[in-house]
């Protein structure tokens, strides 16, 4: 049996909007709104959901880096959901984030020896020198070139930058890796290889990741486990292939069915979904999903559906599957 | 092969934009043909110059610091390069429409999603207010947007990014071109609407027969879309021919690396890592001698370092540069 | 082969691998207005602090007597005498010297000061944003000149108090666009990521916010030191500014003044010397602006 | 929008407390105007200490500004000490009236002059006629205002001269003392050439500032997407440029002139100083160097309260030109 990294048990985070005469709260988005999901030591997990499902705010809150509203996250068995920024400091250690923008996620006036080294110099490990041995180990690692320490981001390319947010979130060996759409940014031909090196790294230093995506397709290669976002909720979660193979969720099946395939022979039955996802600081009630899912009964309604393990590893939350 | 009326024809077509750091030979030397009432795709990963080529089309670069140089772009047999802005001008948006990648900031946010469609009819179209308006909630309708009475009077931000690329098209479709250029026009968008838009665009294409110039680096979404795709690399087309052809039997070693390096969807999931493109896109000021995919490519010999390869047709309908293609 | 290889990878390293400064550099040396502003100053740089050197005479000695006073420029003065039977000359570039000192002392602590506030104030938003944010907003709807005037009264008249006025006055925009850029910035990843490697605030701040403000600072700065020298010159001007005997630009011009009748000369000089400097601050600033704007880059 | 109003309008009374406080602490270091009597030997020492403490000087400051400020809320702005015999609201109205007819035509002309030049600049960036604006913007924001008085003064009515032997144009003051009861025509052209000199010295300034806000607004404006829509779907460029760029580039603008209302109230000291207007400006600069706090605060209160006023004026006219913001 796998050992468990991360778990979050009923995880949520709300943005509060602000109005009235005297700015007080009158709504709240809430971004995420109640999730569960488990991440094994080793394992790639992936949160899939669409913009506005909350996949981005799951992984930063995870990471504490947004302050839970309600809800527990228990990393290595140890609860981690009240402890303040000082106390998160030493544990950052062990879990980094890498972003999706290779150009903002860089500080465009540190030479990139300085921000692949920055995380060293904060947790004050090793000597000065030990330090810039460290990081030059790390380019080589991620495949830059040393030389280029000096050099600052803008002169490299978006393909090269997201190699120096690698280097930086690896520097101080993490456990987790949380990534935030690592790759949507680059070009076809740059994508691969970011795979490729994120896979080879995962393997070599038995990295667990958290991968946020919204890219099916690279979902499907990358992960172990696949779970779907829909406004706030996880709506199935499954192993890869059963849930690529099998997916239950009226709004799985549509996301997979909407996603085109790059071979013109192939003609696929298409679910069109009507309507735009609803705004998250009013969701429907009962099922988030009802306003738009073509099997919608009154039940969705009134009701919100339970999570149901339907096979080992498999759970859904919708009503079709409990009302048999 | 294709025995269908020539729309449009682009030959040699360069584009330059003369920059402070140097000469950006955007496009440089490109050919494209699309039919009346086809679905071309033209394909290229960022700085190929695929917007270019389309901004081209509508002649709306931006002058400076771009320039057309040089090239034909020859629509219902008249070369648009020799126009007059004005001639140009009432062609933009009545025989040859555009959409592009962001909704949000290609509507402009002071006037009502109405009054921009409108606009567009009446700029074109011998009507009075009252029937461009008619015409504006027919075409909100045929774009599938609900209540259009009501989204008439709406601006931009008040839609979705779906509803807001719905009003886009309608705009461009108004007075049923002969072409429409979409320029990355799902990219911005969720799954789930791209879908709902591609298959919106292709109901309108069935309806309303006009051809259609999909520009994207988005190789499924041409391949669910196109039956002609044109892949642009560096400025210039490497490799033309019919959907099915380019997706099958992929000549250019460009080409081919590129559908190899995507992950597929409909495969079981192996630990093997991808077969990428080694390298990067070339900088616009220092391109490459000879075939500017020589630094990538794995076939590369002492030929391609020295003398850039002609696009020829290597079977009928299908043409590469290459001087090595791939044996299908 | 390999030096082929080499060779080719040094002449790529042209365009792209500009330093940022040596970029921002490269810009400002091709905007027409920003050369012309920098000769300005470089002229005025040197009329003031080699001017002295060139020309030794002394700026306070008077030539007693009538036939001393408004004598027309000559080879023992330049530049004429004024009222008091002075070196207009001589006045001219000590007068310089402490316009164009206080200038860029006041704009630059102005700068830093407001720089400062805005920073604490975009960082940690909230409470200490607002209660800020209230109190710049506080300054800046009172009318400066009459409070300037009035604070220079209180304050006394000496250099360093001038100095004091402009700056209190000087801040507030600073702070707000230094608070604006730094909403902004704490959005970008790389602060998101220096948080997830669990930097403090203050390297946040300092490491990560701070220098990417620099580049609109030093603007805001240099088009400071002009204005700054105006604020100098209309105190001067209305004579609770830098005191006789001492020189400077805005209270020559005071004194002129009243001479405007019989020698309107001298009211040419220090006033043309004022608008040239501050037209070169004002177009080298402009300039600067432009060159670090990635906007207007391709 | 109701309840943000709400909320701004309560908040202002904090911040105009704040800006009295700091203008009051900072006009109470100002010498006792009382104590300075002592050196003249015929008035009695008694009347003297009968006078500090009738006005309150005798107490420290704070415990003077919750006299004097009571005082106002009950309408009573205190008695002038510039003009003895004249409260100071009776010395304000005078002066209000003045200024406001210089700096409100000095500031319609600049915007009159100002938008239009700034567009043409915008629209033509780089050409010789953007260069020569930008020129005289910067000639303008530069230019002293004090030394460009002085130097108009040298010109006008130092160097140019009547037949008569007058001045072209008098060298200060409002109007020709004498002429108050000649018939209008005369008063008009009569007070018209007064006003010339004073006029011309801030427009300048203020033409160059409004001139740089309208360009930098409009480049920001044309370089947007929906600006190339507008273009895609055949728009004249003409009104590419006076409808869809306009429309956006004036939103900052309208916020600005909103800002700048009270300016027209508050006057501009050094000028009227120079041109010899009793104005605002010139009004408030002699009653503190007099020491006349009660004119000095009243003036300054109410310049204060104006500034704050408009900055509310500016926000709602921005979400009343701009459809995208909603305060809520």
């Amino acid at each position: 049996m796998a050992t468990r990294l991360v778990e979050v048990q009923n995880l949520k985070k709300w943005f509060p909007v602000k109005g009235g005469v005297f700015s007080t709260t009158v709504a709240s988005v809430k971004a995420v709104d109640g999730i569960d999901f488990f991440i094994n030591q080793g394992e790639t997990l992936s949160l899939v959901g669409e913009s506005g499902s909350g996949k981005t705010t799951a992984g930063r809150t995870v990471l504490k880096l947004l302050q839970p509203t309600a809800g527990k996250i228990v990393y290595k068995g140890k609860d981690i959901t009240k402890l303040t920024p000082n106390q998160m400091r030493p544990l950052r250690r062990n879990m980094q984030i890498m972003f999706q923008d290779p150009y903002g996620s860089l500080n465009p006036r540190m030479p990139v020896g300085d921000i692949i080294q920055e995380p060293l110099d904060v947790h004050n490990v090793g000597l000065r020198r030990e330090r810039r041995k460290a990081v030059t180990a790390m380019m080589e690692t991620v495949g830059l070139r040393p030389e280029y320490e000096k050099r600052y981001p803008h002169e490299f390319s978006g393909g090269q930058r997201q190699r120096i947010g690698i280097a930086r979130a690896l520097i101080l060996n993490p456990e987790l890796l949380v990534l935030d759409e690592p790759i949507s940014a680059l070009d076809v031909s740059i994508q691969s290889q970011i795979i490729n090196l994120l896979q080879e790294l995962q393997q070599r230093l038995n990295l667990t990741y958290l991968f946020i995506a919204h890219d099916l397709a690279v979902v499907r290669h990358m992960s172990d486990r696949v779970a779907v976002m829909y406004l706030g909720k996880v709506v199935e979660t499954a192993e890869n292939d059963e849930l690529f193979d099998h997916p239950l969720h009226p709004y799985t099946q549509a996301l997979l069915s909407a996603v085109p395939v790059p071979d013109p022979e192939v003609k696929r039955e298409r679910i069109i979904l009507q309507g735009d996802v609803p705004s998250p600081v009013n969701p429907p009630s009962g099922c988030h999903f009802r306003t738009r899912c073509p099997y919608a009964m009154p039940v969705c309604k009134e009701q919100e559906p339970a999570a149901v393990e339907v096979s080992p590893g498999h759970t859904v939350s919708c009503h079709l599957l409990t009302k048999k | 092969m294709d025995n269908r009326e020539v729309l449009v024809d682009v030959k040699n077509l360069r584009t330059f934009f003369y920059t402070e750091d140097g000469v950006v030979p955007a496009v440089d030397g490109l050919d494209l043909t699309i039919h009346r009432g086809e679905i071309v795709g033209l394909v290229g990963e960022s700085g190929c110059g695929k917007s270019v080529t389309a901004l081209s089309i509508m002649r709306l670069i931006p002058n400076p610091p771009g320039k057309i140089i040089s090239g034909e772009i020859i629509f219902h047999g008249e070369n648009l390069l020799k126009k007059s802005e004005e001639e140009m001008r009432l062609i933009r948006g009545d025989k040859i429409s555009m959409i592009f990648q962001e909704p949000m900031t290609s509507l402009n946010p002071v006037f009502t999603v109405g009054d921009q469609i409108s606009e567009a009819i009446t700029l074109h179209q011998k009507t009075d207010e009252a029937e461009a308006r008619k015409r504006t909630v027919e075409m909100l309708h045929l774009v599938g947007i609900p209540e259009p009475e009501r989204r008439y009077r709406q601006y931009p931000h008040e839609l979705s990014g779906g509803m807001r690329q719905r009003v886009m098209i309608a705009m461009a479709l108004s007075s049923n071109p002969d072409l429409l250029i979409s320029d990355e026009a799902t990219t911005a968008l969720d799954v789930t609407i791209q879908a709902q838009i591609l298959d919106l665009m292709r109901g309108l294409q069935k309806k309303l027969g006009m051809a259609i110039l999909i520009i994207t680096h988005n190789l499924a979404v041409v391949a669910e879309m196109a039956e002609t795709i044109a892949i642009a690399y560096a400025g210039k087309i490497v490799e033309n021919a019919s959907a099915r052809e380019i997706f099958k039997s992929p000549r250019h070693p460009y080409t081919y690396g590129l559908l190899q390096s995507i992950p597929k969807f409909a495969e079981r999931r192996t630990n093997e890592p991808l077969p990428a493109i080694e390298g990067m896109v070339p900088s616009p000021y220092h391109m490459p001698n000879g075939c500017r995919f020589n630094p990538r490519c794995p076939f590369a010999t002492e030929k391609c370092r020295a003398e850039e390869p002609e696009l020829v047709e290597l079977t009928p309908g299908h043409l590469v540069r290459c001087f090595h293609p791939i044996e299908p | 082969m390999a030096e082929q290889a080499v060779a080719a990878e040094k002449k790529k390293r042209s365009s792209d691998d500009y330093s940022y400064v040596g970029m921002v550099f490269h810009r400002l040396t091709r905007h027409k207005l920003a050369m012309a502003g920098a000769v300005m100053l470089i002229l005025m740089m040197l009329f003031v602090f080699v001017g002295p050197l060139v020309w030794r005479a002394d700026p306070n000695e008077q030539i007693p007597g009538l036939e001393g006073m408004f004598n027309p420029p000559s080879q023992a003065h330049p530049l004429g005498t004024d009222d008091y039977g002075r070196d207009v000359l001589a006045r001219m570039f000590f007068g310089g010297r402490i316009s164009l000192f206080i200038g860029f002392i006041s704009a630059v602590s102005a700068t830093l000061i407001g720089a400062f506030i805005g920073l604490l104030a975009g960082y940690y938003g909230g409470w200490a944003d607002n209660l800020l944010m209230r109190f710049t907003d506080a300054m800046l709807s009172i009318p400066t000149f009459p409070l300037l005037i009035a604070l220079a009264s209180v304050m006394g008249k000496g250099m360093w108090q001038i100095i004091m006025v402009i700056v209190v006055f000087g801040w507030m925009s600073d702070a707000r666009l230094v608070r604006g850029l730094a909403l902004s910035l704490k959005e970008q990843e790389y602060v998101e990521a220096a948080r997830a490697i669990g930097a403090s605030a203050n390297r946040i701040m300092w490491r990560h916010l701070f220098p990417n403000t620099l580049a609109v600072l030093i603007v805001s700065t240099t088009i400071g030191i002009g204005s700054s020298i105006i604020y100098e010159a209309s105190i001067s001007f209305l004579g609770f500014g830098i005191q006789a005997p001492l020189a400077s630009w805005g209270n020559m011009l005071q004194n002129a003044q009243q001479f405007i009748w019989n020698a309107p000369r001298l009211i040419v000089y220090p006033g043309l010397a004022i608008f040239i400097t501050v037209l070169g601050f004002n177009f080298f600033g402009d300039g600067l602006r432009d060159a670090i704007d990635p906007k207007l880059k391709l | 929008m109701r309840d943000y109003v709400i909320r701004r309008v309560l908040g202002m009374i904090p911040l105009i407390l704040i800006v009295m406080i700091v203008a009051f602490a900072i006009f109470s270091l100002v010498p006792n105007p009382f104590a300075a009597l002592i050196e003249n030997p015929r008035i009695k020492k008694a009347d003297i200490e009968r006078l500090i403490k009738a006005w309150g000087f005798d107490l420290p400051w704070y415990l003077r500004f919750f006299k004097w400020f009571s005082g106002v809320i009950k309408g009573d702005w205190g008695p002038s000490l510039l003009y003895p015999g004249s409260s100071a609201r009776d010395v304000i109205a005078r002066a209000l009236p003045v200024t406001i007819r210089v700096m409100g035509i000095e500031f319609l002309l600049s915007l009159l002059i100002a938008l239009p030049i700034g567009i043409i600049s915008a629209v033509k960036q780089y050409s010789v006629t953007d260069y020569v604006v930008t020129v005289f913007s910067f000639l303008g924001m530069s230019m002293p205002t004090f030394w460009f008085g002085l130097m108009m003064m040298m010109l006008f009515s130092v160097f140019l001269k009547r037949p008569s032997g007058a001045p072209l144009l008098p060298a200060g003051g409002i109007m020709t003392p004498g002429l108050e009861e000649a018939p209008f025509w005369t008063r008009f052209v009569d007070q018209l050439q007064y006003l010339v000199m004073p006029v011309l010295v801030l427009a300048f300034s203020s033409v160059g500032s409004w001139t740089r806000y309208m360009r930098s607004s409009m480049l920001e404006v044309v370089r947007q997407d929906y600006i190339r829509t507008a273009r895609a779907k055949g728009v004249p460029e003409r009104l590419v440029i006076n409808k869809h760029a306009l429309r956006n580039a004036l939103i900052p603008i309208v916020t600005l002139v909103a800002l700048s209302v009270p300016g027209i109230v508050g006057g501009a000291s050094i000028t009227e100083k120079i041109f010899n207007i009793p104005g605002m400006g010139s009004l408030i600069i002699a009653a503190e160097t007099k020491s006349d706090y009660p004119t000095a605060m009243v003036g300054l209160m109410l310049t204060s309260v104006l500034v704050i006023v408009f900055n509310l004026i500016a926000d709602i006219v921005y979400a009343w030109v701009d459809p995208r913001i909603k305060y809520s």
